[in-house]
C-alpha cells in the first residue's frame, strides 16, 4: 500500500469499494479514482490506442492525457480521466483502449440548464480567484464563483495544506454574503460573446448509485456576466524523452499533489526531472514523506536555496544531466540519464516514479475563446494573454494569476484582488482590494530551461513504432511524427496538428499541444512567436451530449401545439399529423365490424363520403389569423396580396394570395372584412408565423406612414368548417335566429350569429366545394361549440374529419395547398390563378418579378391534373411526370412531378395533381408517371376534377 | 354520444387551455405554487402615445398607459402591459372584454390605431414561492433580481421556446404573472412541472 | 450567444431576435421602370463586408419591433443601434451604444 | 530545443513552399479543396502548370477543414444532380487518381423524413435521382433501422422517423486528405502553392483582370480564378463586383474515439442534425446555420445545444458520449442554395463560390469544371446553369424550394 497513514484531504474513517479492470480496491472520500488507483498501486490504467503501450496516471487533474477510463456501474460513460472522477461506492471502471464504449440502453439520468447573472465572475477558487470574488463580493456586487474541484483552493490543495485557513475563512464568508454563489465541481467550459460563459456543474456523479432520481447529474450554467476574471491557472507540461509514456512517469506536481491532497506516496524510489526550480518543492516534501528522491536537472546554475534544501532532506541532485529513456513495462523501473546537451556519460538509475517538469502552460483557453491576444514568453515557454482584449465590447475579459503568468503565490494573491479592482472600476465601483493572507518567501524566483524534448539522435529503423518519444499519449504521437510533418513540407502548426493528430484528443492537448509546436519551431528554426499555436477551441473540457439536451427531451423537447378542441379528438380516436409544432387530426379511424380499426384509406373513403353527400366537420383553428386594422388597411393588403383587398365590403370574404419578392408563392388564405377599418386574415397553419412577421417588416420598415396595426388572433380564435349538402341544416339548428338561405348569407359572405349564447363569425366559405359554412367563436368555447354542431348535426351523421379528408377534397377541386402543390419555385400564374393576380395595381410584392424573363417563358410548369389510365392504380406523391416511358437511357427527361394524390369516391378512382412543365397545353395527353421503377400512364387534365362549373357550393 | 345525453349549460362552459391541470400545479414542491388564472379579458392596444387618442384612452383606463419600456401598471382592477412602443396588452376581469372594446374604441375614434379582442389568444399563470425565480431561470435568459427587474417589470421573452409575458409583481421576485399563448400553454406547463422534478421543499 | 441591444426592451440574447439582413435597402419606388438587371439587384444583391455592417434586426420574441444595428461581422461587436427612421451612425466609428 | 534538428526529405513529401513568382498564367486564390483540385486538373486536364494557389492562412485551413465530410450527389433538380453526381464519379477513382489516401468511405447517406410532407419531398427526389441515373431509394422506418440500428423509430417521440431517402454510394472522406492529395499532385505538377499570401487587391486594365495584389508582393496574371468560399464577396468588392452571396457561421463538432455504433450517415433537415462516425471511431456532426452574417469563425452556443436535443431525440444512446471540440467556418450562401460558378464581368476573372453547406462533396467536381471554365474562357457544361446571370434572368436552380439543401 501508497497510502500514507495520515495526511490529505481524505476522509479515512470511510471506506469505498470500488471495482478496476474487474478487481475490488478500496479507497476513501476525498478519493478520486486515479489517486485511489495509485494508493492501491495500480500505475497501469490504460492501454494505448494505436501500439497498444501499457498507460498510467500522468497528471492528477483535467489535463490527465493517458488515464483513460470507461465507467461500467453505475451507468455506463464512455472515456473519462479517472484524474477527474471522483470516487464514489460501488464505482465500477476499466481502463480503455484509446475508444469508449457507448451504453445499449437509454440514459435514466436528468439533466438541465439554468441561466444565472452577475456583475463579476471568476473562474477558478485558487488563491487568484479567491482574492478575487471575496474582493468583488465586499463591493457588494453580484459574484459568481465556478471552479472545476470539490472544493475550493486550486493550485492549494496540492501543498501541505497552505493557506488552508485562509481557504476556509474566504469561502464560509463568500457563501454567508448574499448575491454571491459559488460553484464547485463545475468547470467553465466556454466563453462566447458579450460575457457569456458556459459552465459544467457535475452535481451528483459522486454520489454513485445513490444520486437522488430526481436532481439533475449534470447542470449547464449559462452565465452573463458584465465582467469575467480568469482564474484558472497553469498545467505543467512534460518534457519528452524515449519511453516517456511507462505508467510510472508523471507531471511533478501531480507527484505532489497525490501525496498532499490524497495521502498516497505514487513511488518509493523516485526520480525528479525538472528544468525549472518549481518541481524542487515536489522533491522536498517526497522525500520528507519517506522516499527516496534524486533530482535531474539539465541546469548547472542551480538555485542556492533548492540545493541547500535537498541537501537538508538527502535529496541527490544531478545538475547538468538529462533522463534520455526509461525501463520497465507495466510500471517504470529505471531510468537512462545522460549529460545535459551533449548525451554523454550515460547512465541507468533504478526508480520506481519518474515525476517530470518541463514548465507550465497557463491555462488561456476561455481568454483565447474571448479573442484574447497571446503572446509567446521566450523566457518561459509559454503564450500568455496581453493585457487588454481587443473587440470585446463592453464585458471586460481579465486574467489573473497562474494563467497570466505569474509564478508566485503572493503575486498570484495581489494579482486577484487587483484585477477585481479593475474589473469593478469599469462597473463604476470603487473597490478596495482586500488584503492577502500572509505567505512566506517563495522559492521559485527565476525561469528554467525551456526543453521540449531532449536532445538526443534516435536512430529509427524506418518504422514509426520505433519511436517511443510521445508528445501526445493518447493519439500515440511523437517527436518524429512531428519531424516528418516538417519533413513532409507542413510548415503550420494546424497542418502539423491534423498531420499528427497531436491535440485532437480527449485532452485537446492541454499538455501535448505547445511541445509539438516548440518541436516544430526548432526544427524549422523558427520563432515561437511566429510559428503560433493552435486555436484554442471550446469546450475547454469534454462536456457530455445528454448535459447539452438538458431537459429539451422527450415530451419537452419541442413545443407541441395544441387547438382548443384537442381532448376531444384524443376522446374521439383520431390519429394525428405533425403539421409544423402542431398536431393536428389526420383522420378519425373507427372501429370495423371486425373489431380492428379502420385503416388511412378506408376513414378518408368514410370521411370524404360524408362531405360530399351529407355533412361533416373539420378543426381548422390551427390556421394562422392575423387582425388587421387601421384607416390604410386596405392599401397595405393591397400592395402586400396579389389581388385586390380595399374593394371587398365589410361582410364579404376574399380569398387572397400573397408571393415573396421574388414572385412565387409565399402563402395564400382568405381576408374577412369586418368594417372599413378592421380585417381579418387566414394563413396556412405552417406559415403563421412567417406571414405575421413579413407583414410587420413591410408595416414597420418600408410603410411606416401606412396607419396600419397588425395582430395576431390565431389563438383567439377556434375555427370549425361545416362541410357538405347538408351543413345548412346543421347551422341553422345551432344558430336558429340566423338566416341561412342562400339569398340572405350568399357565397363569401360573413355573418355574425349567436350558437347558444356565444358570438361566432361564420364565413360562406369552402375549401371543397361543397356547401359550407366555417363557425369561429372565441376558442375558450371551441370545444363546447364544436360539440353542439356535432349533437346537432347527428341527425344527419355529421362525421368529424381530418386533414387527409380535408385535402382529398381540395384536391377534387383543383385548390392547391401552398406547400404540398407549390415548392418555392411556383407563381400564381403557374397554378392557373393569372385571376388572383391583379392587372390594375400598379405594385404589389413579386410583380415586378413576373416580368423576368424566366417567369414569361411557356414552357413554365403549371398545375394540372392526372388521371391515372388505369384508375386503380394511386400515383406515388413525387412521382416524377415523363413523356417517354423507355428509360433505358439516364438521364431521362422529367416534365414535373405529381405533388398530391388520393383515391377518390367522388371520382370513382384515383387521381393527382401535378406540377407540368407546359402543362395547360397538355391536357389531354397522355404522359407516364414515373415511381420508384413503376410507370403509370396518366392522362393530362384540368385541375379542377369534380364540380367544374361549382354548382354544389350554394347547396 | 346525441344530444340528449348533453345537458346545454355543460355545453357552453368555457374550456381554459390549462382545464385539468392544477392537480398536476399542485404537486409541485411548496416553494412553488402555480394556478391558472382563466378567462381573464385581454385586449390588444395599439395608439400612438404622444398622439390625442392616448389621453382619451388613458380616461377610459383611469390610469396614463405605462411608456417606459418592459413596464406595466395597475388600474383599478386593470393592468396595463407595456408590450411595444405603441403597444399594451390590457388584462381585465373576467367578462369586461366586450364593454371595455368598445369604450376603448370609441376613445381612439378617427385617430390611428386599433383594439383586438385577445382574451382568448393566451392564458394566464400565477406563478409565486420563493423558489419561482429559480424555476424560471431554468429557461429564461432574462434578469430577474428585483433589483433589475423590479415590481412591475413586464418583459416578453421566450421561456422552453415558448414566447411568454413575465410580469413581476412584488419587491422580492417571488410572484409573477405569466402570459402564454393558449396553443403552448399545455406544453409550458408540462415545462413547468418538469422544471420542478428537482425543487425541494425549502428556499 | 450574443446580446443585442433592444432599442426599446435593452440588452437581450441574440434568440431573442430574427436577423434581417442589410438596413437600409429602400422597396424600389417605380418597380415597373426598373431594368430586370436593377432587379435583381435589388431582390438579391446585398453587401457583406467584414466589418462593420448596418444590419436589420427585429425584436421577434419581445416588442416585435425592428431596428438597424451597426455590427462588426468579423468580431460580433455591435457598435450601434437605433430605431427605424433613425438615421445610420458612420460606419467603423464606435458609436453610442 | 530539439535533439533532431535537420528535417529529413520525408519520401511521403507533400508540398513545396515556393516563393511567389513575379508572374503566373493563373492565379487562383484561396488555397481551399476547391481551389487545389482546379488548379490540380488545370494542370492535368489543360496543360497548366504555370499556375499559384494564393492562400492568406494555411492550406485547407478554412472550411474544408470545418465541415463535416458528407459526400453525396442526390439534389433534386438536374442541375445539381449533374454537378454533384459527375464530382460523386470522380471521388470513386480519386483516391487511385492522387494516389494518395482519402479515406472515401462509401457507407451511404439517409436522409431522414419527419413528416408526411418530407415524405412527399423525398420521394420526389428519389424518383428525380434515379431518372437522372443517381442511386436512391425510399426507405421505411423499418428500412432505416436496418442500415442504422441505433436510430430511434419510435413512433411515440416527437417528430417519428417516417422514412429516408438512401443514397448507398454516398459517404465520408478525411477532409485533410483530401486537400493534402490534390496539393500534393499540384505541387508535384509544378504549380507553386503559396500560403500565408493574401490578397489585397485585383488590378484592373480595360474591364480586364491583369494582376493580383498580395502580403507577399504583386504578381502579374493572365486570368484569375476565386475560389474564397465565405471570403468571396470582399475579395470580389474589390473591384467592385457585388455577388448575391451572404457569409453566415456553420457549426460542427466531434465527440471522442468511440467504439463502431454508427455505420452510415444520417442527415435529418428538419431537426438539424447531421451526424456520421468517422473512422478513427470519433461522431463527427454538423449543426444548423447561424442565422446572422459573421466572419469570426463562431457560432452561438444555443445552436449546439439544441443539435444536441435532437440528435438525443434520434440517437438516445449517444446520451454520454462527450463533447470534445466544436468550430465553425464561413459559409457562402447565395438566394437559391446553389453555387455560382463562371464567367464574371470582368474579362479574366472567374468565380467559384456560394456553395454554402454543400462546398466539400463538390470539391473534386468542381475543380474540374472551374478549370475547364478558366482554361476555355468557357463554362463546363455541368456549371453552365450557375451563372451568376440566373439571378437577372429568374432561372434560379432552387435548392431552397426543393427542401434538399444543406450538406
Amino acid at each position: 500500500m501508497t497510502r500514507l497513514t495520515t495526511g490529505g484531504l481524505i476522509d479515512r474513517t470511510t471506506v469505498l469499494s470500488f471495482s478496476f479492470d474487474g478487481r475490488p480496491y478500496a479507497g476513501h472520500p476525498g478519493d478520486t479514482l486515479a489517486s485511489a488507483l495509485l494508493a492501491n498501486g495500480v500505475h497501469r490504467v490504460a492501454t494505448s490506442v494505436n501500439r497498444g503501450r501499457p498507460r498510467g496516471i500522468m497528471a492528477a487533474g483535467v489535463e490527465e492525457a493517458s488515464a483513460l477510463v470507461q465507467l461500467e456501474a453505475p451507468f455506463p460513460e464512455p472515456m473519462l480521466s479517472a484524474t477527474t472522477i471522483e470516487l464514489y461506492e460501488g464505482l465500477v471502471a476499466r481502463g480503455l483502449p484509446g475508444r469508449g464504449k457507448l451504453a445499449d440502453r437509454p440514459d435514466p439520468a436528468r439533466y438541465d440548464a439554468i441561466h444565472a447573472h452577475c456583475d463579476v465572475l471568476v473562474v477558478g477558487a485558487g488563491p487568484a480567484g479567491l482574492m478575487a470574488a471575496l474582493t468583488a463580493a465586499r463591493a457588494g456586487s453580484r459574484v459568481v464563483l465556478v471552479d472545476e474541484q470539490p472544493m475550493v483552493g486550486g493550485s492549494l490543495l496540492g501543498t501541505r495544506g497552505e493557506l488552508s485557513d485562509w481557504t476556509a475563512t474566504v469561502l464560509a464568508e463568500l457563501t454567508s454574503t448574499p448575491e454571491v454563489l459559488v460553484l464547485s465541481r463545475t468547470t467553465a467550459f466556454g466563453y462566447y460573446d458579450d460575457g457569456f460563459v458556459l459552465a459544467l456543474q457535475k452535481r451528483t456523479d459522486h454520489l454513485g448509485a445513490a444520486a437522488p432520481d430526481n436532481a439533475a447529474r449534470q447542470r449547464i450554467w449559462r452565465l452573463r456576466a458584465k465582467q469575467v476574471i480568469l482564474a484558472t491557472g497553469a498545467h505543467e507540461r512534460p518534457v519528452v524523452f524515449a519511453d516517456n509514456d511507462r505508467p510510472g512517469v508523471m507531471l511533478a506536481q501531480a507527484g505532489r499533489t497525490y501525496l498532499n491532497r490524497y495521502g498516497v506516496l505514487a513511488g518509493n524510489r523516485i526520480l525528479v526531472f525538472t528544468t525549472n526550480d518549481s518541481a524542487y518543492v515536489a522533491a522536498v516534501e517526497l522525500a520528507e514523506a519517506g522516499a527516496e528522491v534524486t533530482v535531474v536537472d539539465p541546469r548547472t546554475d542551480l538555485a542556492p536555496f533548492w540545493a541547500a534544501e535537498c541537501a537538508r532532506v538527502g535529496i541527490a541532485v544531478r545538475p547538468g544531466h538529462m533522463v534520455t529513456g526509461t525501463t520497465g513495462e507495466e510500471r517504470v523501473t529505471g531510468v537512462h540519464l545522460a549529460a545535459y546537451p551533449s548525451g554523454g556519460a550515460s547512465a541507468t538509475v533504478h526508480c520506481d516514479l519518474l515525476l517530470v517538469s518541463g514548465g507550465w502552460n497557463p491555462t488561456v483557453h476561455l481568454f483565447s475563446q474571448a479573442r484574447g491576444k497571446l503572446e509567446y514568453d521566450a523566457e518561459l515557454g509559454a503564450f500568455l494573454p496581453v493585457a487588454g482584449l481587443p473587440g470585446a465590447g463592453v464585458v471586460g475579459v481579465r486574467v489573473t494569476g497562474a494563467a497570466a503568468g505569474t509564478v508566485s503565490l503572493a503575486g498570484c494573491l495581489a494579482g486577484g484582488a487587483a484585477e477585481a479592482v479593475a474589473a469593478l472600476r469599469d462597473l463604476g465601483v470603487a473597490a478596495q482590494p482586500v488584503a492577502p493572507p500572509p505567505v512566506g518567501t517563495d522559492r521559485v524566483e527565476r525561469a528554467g530551461l525551456v526543453l521540449w524534448t531532449v536532445p538526443v539522435e534516435i536512430s529509427l529503423d524506418g518504422s514509426d513504432l520505433s519511436d517511443t518519444r510521445f508528445v501526445d499519449l493518447q493519439r500515440d504521437a511523437t517527436v518524429g511524427d512531428v519531424l516528418r510533418a516538417a519533413g513532409a513540407g507542413l510548415r503550420s502548426v494546424e497542418h502539423v496538428k491534423r498531420y499528427t493528430t497531436i491535440g485532437t484528443a480527449h485532452d485537446q492537448g492541454k499538455t501535448s499541444g505547445l511541445i509539438a509546436s516548440g518541436i516544430m519551431a526548432d526544427a524549422l528554426g523558427v520563432d515561437m512567436a511566429a510559428l503560433g499555436t493552435t486555436t484554442y477551441r471550446p469546450p475547454y473540457a469534454s462536456v457530455s451530449f445528454a448535459a447539452l439536451a438538458g431537459r429539451d427531451r422527450g415530451a419537452i423537447f419541442d413545443p407541441v401545439r395544441v387547438t382548443a378542441i384537442h381532448s376531444w379528438h384524443i376522446e374521439h380516436g383520431a390519429q394525428f399529423e405533425d403539421v409544423g409544432q402542431w398536431k393536428r387530426p389526420l383522420c378519425y379511424p373507427r372501429r370495423t365490424a371486425f373489431g380492428g380499426l379502420e385503416d388511412l384509406p378506408a376513414a378518408v373513403a368514410r370521411e370524404t363520403r360524408a362531405a360530399r353527400t351529407g355533412v361533416a366537420m373539420l378543426d381548422a383553428s390551427t390556421l394562422g389569423k392575423i387582425n388587421v386594422q387601421g384607416v390604410d388597411a386596405g392599401e397595405f393588403l393591397d400592395r402586400i396580396y396579389t389581388n385586390i383587398i380595399s374593394t371587398l365590403k365589410p361582410g364579404f370574404v376574399r380569398y387572397a394570395v400573397m408571393c415573396g419578392m421574388d414572385g412565387m408563392i409565399l402563402d395564400d388564405g382568405t381576408v374577412m372584412r369586418v368594417s372599413d377599418t378592421e380585417f381579418v386574415l387566414t394563413t396556412t397553419t405552417g406559415n403563421a408565423a412567417k406571414v405575421l412577421d413579413w407583414l410587420e417588416e413591410f408595416a414597420q420598415t418600408e410603410w411606416p406612414d401606412l396607419r396600419v396595426h397588425l395582430t395576431s388572433v390565431t389563438e383567439q380564435w377556434a375555427t370549425i368548417p361545416v362541410v357538405g349538402p347538408l351543413s345548412r341544416q346543421v347551422i341553422a339548428a345551432v344558430a336558429p335566429a340566423l338566416d341561412v338561405s342562400n339569398e340572405a348569407f350568399g357565397f363569401m359572405t360573413w355573418r355574425s350569429a349567436e350558437i347558444a349564447g356565444i358570438e361566432a363569425r361564420i364565413c360562406r366559405i369552402s375549401f371543397s366545394g361543397e356547401l359550407a359554412y366555417e363557425v369561429n367563436v372565441p376558442s375558450w368555447y371551441g370545444i363546447a361549440v364544436w360539440q353542439a354542431v356535432f349533437d346537432a348535426g347527428q341527425p344527419y351523421g355529421i362525421t368529424p374529419y381530418g386533414t387527409e379528408t380535408m385535402h382529398v377534397l381540395r384536391a377534387e377541386k383543383g385548390y392547391p395547398i401552398i406547400g404540398q402543390d407549390t415548392d418555392g419555385t411556383v407563381t400564381p400564374q403557374d397554378l392557373g390563378m393569372s385571376w388572383v393576380v391583379s392587372k390594375k395595381k400598379l405594385d404589389f410584392v413579386g410583380k415586378r418579378s413576373f416580368s423576368r424573363a424566366e417567369n414569361l417563358r411557356p414552357d413554365r410548369k403549371h398545375l394540372v391534373g392526372l388521371l391515372p389510365v388505369d384508375r386503380s392504380v394511386l400515383l406515388a406523391e413525387g412521382a416524377q411526370v415523363i413523356a417517354d416511358p423507355d428509360v433505358s437511357q439516364l438521364p431521362v427527361v422529367m416534365l414535373g412531378h405529381v405533388t398530391s394524390s388520393y383515391r377518390s369516391v367522388a371520382l370513382g378512382g384515383t387521381f393527382g395533381l401535378a406540377l407540368v412543365r407546359s402543362g395547360r397545353d397538355r391536357i389531354g395527353e397522355r404522359l407516364f408517371a414515373w415511381q420508384d421503377g413503376e410507370v403509370v400512364p396518366v392522362m393530362v387534365t384540368g385541375p379542377v376534377l369534380y364540380d367544374e362549373e361549382g354548382a354544389r357550393r350554394d347547396g | 354520444m346525441t344530444a340528449e345525453h348533453v345537458s346545454p349549460s355543460k355545453l357552453l362552459r368555457p374550456l381554459s387551455p390549462l382545464d385539468g391541470w392544477q392537480a398536476a400545479f399542485d404537486a409541485l414542491p411548496n416553494v412553488v405554487a402555480v394556478t391558472e388564472i382563466a378567462f381573464m379579458a385581454q385586449l390588444n392596444l395599439r395608439v400612438d402615445p404622444s398622439g390625442p387618442a392616448a389621453g382619451a384612452v388613458a380616461k377610459v383606463l383611469g390610469s396614463a398607459l405605462p411608456t417606459q419600456p418592459c413596464s406595466s401598471t395597475r388600474s383599478g382592477e386593470y393592468q396595463l402591459l407595456w408590450l411595444g412602443p405603441d403597444e399594451w396588452l390590457i388584462l381585465a376581469p373576467e367578462g369586461a372584454g366586450p364593454e371595455l372594446e368598445t369604450a376603448l374604441r370609441e376613445a381612439i375614434g378617427g385617430e390611428p390605431g386599433a383594439v383586438t379582442d385577445v382574451s382568448a389568444q393566451r392564458t394566464t399563470l400565477a406563478l409565486s414561492g420563493c423558489a419561482s425565480r429559480e424555476l424560471l431561470a431554468k429557461g429564461c435568459s432574462i434578469d430577474l433580481h428585483p433589483k433589475v427587474s423590479p415590481m412591475g417589470t413586464c418583459v416578453q421573452t421566450l421561456v422552453a421556446q415558448t414566447g411568454i409575458i413575465i410580469v413581476a409583481r412584488d419587491e422580492t421576485a417571488s410572484d409573477f404573472l405569466l402570459v402564454v399563448r393558449a396553443s403552448f400553454a399545455q406544453y409550458f406547463a408540462a415545462w413547468l412541472i418538469d422544471a420542478g422534478v428537482e425543487l425541494t421543499g425549502a428556499c | 450567444m450574443q446580446l443585442i441591444s433592444c432599442p426599446w426592451c435593452g440588452p437581450r440574447e441574440e434568440a431573442e431576435y430574427h436577423y434581417g439582413g442589410q438596413a437600409h435597402v429602400a422597396y424600389p419606388h417605380d418597380v415597373g421602370a426598373m431594368s430586370d438587371a436593377d432587379w435583381a439587384d435589388y431582390l438579391f444583391f446585398r453587401d457583406n463586408p467584414r466589418g462593420p455592417f448596418a444590419e436589420r434586426w427585429v425584436h421577434a420574441a419581445g416588442c416585435r419591433r425592428w431596428f438597424n444595428a451597426v455590427r462588426d461581422t468579423g468580431t460580433h461587436e455591435v457598435l450601434a443601434v437605433y430605431r427605424i427612421g433613425e438615421p445610420q451612425p458612420e460606419l467603423g466609428t464606435q458609436a453610442s451604444r | 530545443m530539439t535533439g533532431s534538428t535537420a528535417v529529413p526529405q520525408h519520401p511521403e513529401f507533400l508540398w513545396r513552399n515556393p516563393e511567389p513568382k513575379p508572374s503566373y498564367d493563373v492565379v487562383v486564390v484561396g488555397g481551399g479543396g476547391h481551389g487545389l483540385a482546379t488548379a490540380y486538373y488545370l494542370a492535368k486536364n489543360h496543360g497548366i502548370t504555370n499556375v499559384a494557389v494564393l492562400e492568406k492562412g494555411w492550406l485547407a485551413g478554412g472550411n474544408m477543414a470545418r465541415n463535416t465530410t458528407i459526400i453525396r450527389s442526390n439534389y433534386l433538380w438536374d442541375e445539381s444532380s449533374a454537378i454533384y453526381e459527375h464530382s460523386l464519379k470522380l471521388w470513386e477513382g480519386l483516391e487511385e487518381d492522387l494516389g494518395y489516401p482519402i479515406l472515401f468511405s462509401q457507407r451511404g447517406v439517409l436522409n431522414l423524413a419527419h413528416s408526411l410532407q418530407d415524405v412527399r419531398d423525398s420521394v420526389r427526389r428519389v424518383n428525380a435521382n434515379r431518372l437522372n441515373g443517381v442511386d436512391a431509394e425510399w426507405v421505411d422506418a423499418a428500412g432505416v433501422k436496418e442500415i442504422c440500428p441505433i436510430v430511434n423509430i419510435s413512433p411515440d417521440v416527437r417528430y417519428p422517423v417516417l422514412g429516408a431517402t438512401y443514397q448507398p454510394r454516398g459517404g465520408i472522406a478525411k477532409h485533410d486528405y483530401v486537400a493534402w492529395g490534390f496539393a500534393r499532385r499540384a505541387d508535384e505538377l509544378g504549380i507553386d502553392l503559396i500560403q500565408n499570401c493574401a490578397v489585397t487587391g485585383l488590378d484592373v486594365i480595360g474591364g480586364k483582370v491583369v494582376g493580383v495584389r498580395t502580403t507577399r508582393g504583386d504578381i502579374a496574371t493572365g486570368k484569375v480564378a476565386l475560389a474564397a468560399a465565405g471570403h468571396s464577396s470582399v475579395l470580389a468588392s474589390m473591384v467592385g463586383l457585388r455577388l448575391p452571396i451572404q457569409s453566415h457561421p456553420l457549426q460542427a463538432l466531434v465527440s471522442e474515439l468511440l467504439e463502431p455504433v454508427h455505420p452510415t450517415v444520417v442527415m435529418s433537415n428538419a431537426v438539424h442534425v447531421y451526424v456520421s462516425q468517422a473512422h478513427k471511431g470519433e461522431l463527427v456532426m454538423g449543426a444548423g446555420i447561424d442565422s446572422f452574417n459573421g466572419y469570426g469563425q463562431r457560432g452561438a452556443f444555443h445552436i449546439i445545444e439544441r443539435q444536441m436535443s435532437a440528435a438525443l431525440e434520434l440517437f438516445p444512446i449517444f446520451a454520454r458520449a462527450h463533447l470534445l471540440r466544436t468550430w465553425a467556418g464561413v459559409v457562402d450562401t447565395t438566394p437559391d442554395a446553389s453555387p455560382i460558378v463562371g464567367l464574371t464581368p470582368i474579362e479574366n476573372l472567374y468565380l467559384n463560390c456560394g456553395w454554402g453547406t454543400g462546398g466539400f462533396k463538390a470539391t473534386p467536381g468542381v475543380g474540374w469544371c472551374f478549370a475547364h471554365t478558366v482554361a476555355h474562357d468557357k463554362p463546363h457544361p455541368y456549371n453552365a446553369p450557375f451563372a451568376l446571370e440566373r439571378f437577372t434572368s429568374g432561372a434560379l436552380v432552387d435548392e431552397h424550394g426543393a427542401a434538399a439543401v444543406a450538406h
